[in-house]
């Protein structure tokens, strides 16, 4: 028994991928967010996609590049405030964008990466957040029914990887990546680091292999990566 | 038997292997195959058996038994191994089988007044597993075929059962029912008939032999 | 008032400062405090804020401010941040606002049709910290109250406040409403009734100051 | 800033609780039990527990030991073969035993730690171990409602901890113990080893401090944590 070799290169990664195309991008902020396939799933050049991320970055970085090119319709995040381009294409009518409390976007995503249909909670029960969606009473408790949420492909960054898939992330660019990197179809994990299989032990592995359908090796870092704005 | 099930495993599949007959399976798999063995109780990447003076009592699978590790083996949690399961990341499992109906619904968990520990993980890796494949022997100890019509006991879950290992053949669960589709050395398609309660298609020609 | 609100740090607690004002609380704690800062974005023990050329590019606050850490932080994912901040395990959150109502509503992710960039995790914070204060400017920069008899704009969670910091005052909200606790150094308790937008209890005797 | 410390002992930790206590013990058979707390918890003599726990141990073990001493009244548990006094003691109805599909009992734990009313899943919709519970039809598909499970206390078995709590684990011994050491009001765990704050590095760490209350350091291992039957 030996596991299999899951590094390839992000052309290889990204194909196949077609317009329509729900996106899970990792990050919170710079940290964790996979810049470089960002880039290229810029260049693939796919319209009309949906984005799940924590926020939208900010401009001239990360998803704005998708947002500025027009390839994004729909926008499924927690909060937006660093980016002004994505709060005047969501006031414009530009892009359609479907706010979650931060947590709960998290846990919905965990649910699906779960194989779950969804979860009951009472955060935002009495906010706009939560208007329209169904309701179950529990034990005598009205609870919201967030349903679980699913991508075609997951955009991972990963500080190493091994080439079955192993995944380790470090510091606050953990984040929504491991989440992400349970819950799509496709998962890809680009990672500054590709370390030979063992090299990762057991017990230090974020993200299991299982999980990973891809792996791309990234070469010296983009400034991106490093940038602050603030 | 457990030889020929080992063959169903493909490589790069991520594969569990039930508690019983189906552990065994991992003795027979080329140790040069890209597989990775999962085990319910939080280990993807299962290594050879181990003897046990060099058992790590840490290191167990979900039947309780040592198992080792390979290079890129992980740990994780129920919940994360489970996630596995239900999100569709295994891509085959292998369960034993107390019954199976024509329509692949599988019972492995519970003889009413009998035999009741619980389901375990059996649910699940039957519900959400992408193959699921049963190892089992053709007749119960009292000769009776658990290869039937519809399921008697309570049900581990409905129409899951692809293909079942048994001691006399290999069997597919198609939509038209059970099909013969081999034979175990020595044993004729008429004595699988007669020891399956259900109808069962023969193919057409010479059926192969494992 | 940032300095006066650190002291409401006790030892022992798991605390999140939210973005904005909140989070220079970190600067006025004793380096001695046993305190277990939390941000939502995955670390447990925030340590000292740490001059730019010593950042880490990986190591920021929900604010996205460079942090350091302390001997026994603890990285996790987005989910067990907010499960910490769900199950009860945040003793307290400091948080901004734009309207507090005398009920302990809280307003502070959304001025429709003007600022609308999502609740990020404030509403968690708000609505399961066991203890929620806030720190504010007493009015917003019309001069308006930012506390009132009832929150115009949308709410983040109802009745969570539980003691105001502003400029001027130190504020409960107790059952009967708000209730005046400390002034600011120079501040007159007629002063701030005239900025609150609703009733204020007075205490007896003399008013402490801050 | 600095952490506080949790570090004490099996008595300090386990004083006050009463007779009726929801009590949820970490461990996949032998691996992650923890043997040292459960011995305490059985000298305590407590009454009328709720025992959650993946399985019931072996005949002589774990907390085999709680139910020979007719502690318990209530196994929520996925399976228990392994153990014939807890399936002869549920058959005569000494104990009431709930039993769940292994991943939907973790999944209800980590939703109690999660701070979560339930899960909604497809898992056992056609047995009988989802009879009784309710249904809520969520994209046309019919699902079960799983509410969250809460303990009192939870009982963790660790290899390393610091004194804040921040906990690892080693191989398969991680199992349930990072899911209820989430999930209960009073977290306690047995650790292998207590090193010094800071030796266990952020990113190593299982489970997070702030959610446990009480660290406490283990002798040398009994035999129990090394048994095997089979």
């Amino acid at each position: 028994m030996r596991l299999a070799d899951k590094s390839t290169t992000m052309q290889e990664a990204l194909s196949g991928l077609g317009d329509g195309a729900t996106v899970m991008v990792g990050g919170f902020g710079v940290p964790g967010t996979p810049f470089t396939l960002i880039r290229d799933l810029v260049r693939l050049g796919l319209r009309n996609l949906t984005v799940i991320k924590n926020d939208a970055n900010e401009t001239g970085m990360g998803i704005d590049h998708l947002l500025a090119s027009g390839q994004v319709t729909r926008l499924i995040t927690t909060h937006i405030g660093l980016n002004p381009r994505a709060i005047e294409m969501m006031n414009s009518g530009a892009i359609e964008v479907e706010f979650n409390a931060q947590g709960i976007l998290a846990e919905r995503i965990r649910a699906g990466g779960a194989g779950l249909g969804g979860i009951l909670t009472d955060i935002g029960e009495e906010t706009e957040l939560t208007a329209g969606k169904p309701r179950i009473e529990i034990a005598g408790k009205r609870l919201v029914v967030e349903t679980a949420l699913r991508a075609d492909v997951a955009l991972i960054h990963a500080e190493r990887a091994d080439p079955f898939g192993n995944l380790r992330y470090v510091a606050t660019a953990r984040n929504f990546n491991p989440l992400m990197a349970m819950a799509a179809d496709r998962v890809i994990a680009e990672a500054e680091r590709i370390v030979p299989l063992g090299d990762l032990a057991g017990d230090d592995v974020h993200t299991p292999g299982p999980f990973v359908d891809h792996v791309v090796a990234l070469g010296p870092l983009s400034e991106e990566y490093a940038v602050v704005r603030r | 038997m457990v030889a020929r099930a080992a063959r169903e495993i493909a490589p790069g599949m991520v594969v569990n292997l039930g508690i019983g007959l189906p552990t065994k399976v991992v003795d027979h798999l080329d140790p040069d195959l890209s597989v990775c063995l999962h085990t319910e109780n939080g280990l993807s990447g299962i290594g050879p058996t181990l003897p046990p003076e060099c058992a790590n009592s840490n290191l167990i699978d979900a039947g309780g038994a040592y198992v080792s590790t390979v290079p890129g083996s992980a740990f994780f949690d129920s919940a994360v191994s489970f996630a596995l399961v239900r999100s569709g990341r295994l891509d085959l499992t292998m369960l034993g089988a107390f019954e199976v109906s024509q329509s692949g619904d599988l019972a492995n968990w519970k003889i009413p007044g009998r035999f009741s520990p619980g389901a375990g993980g059996g649910i699940e890796l039957a519900q959400k597993a992408r193959r699921v494949v049963v190892l089992t022997t053709h007749t119960d100890r009292a000769g009776n075929p658990k290869l039937k019509d519809t399921c008697t006991l309570p049900i581990t879950a409905r129409g899951c059962v692809a293909r079942i290992f048994t001691d006399m053949a290999v069997i597919d669960v198609t939509p038209a029912g059970f099909a013969l589709i081999e034979l175990a050395h020595g044993v004729s398609a008429a004595e699988v008939c007669a020891a399956t309660g259900a109808a069962l298609a023969l193919p057409r020609g010479d059926i192969p032999t494992f």
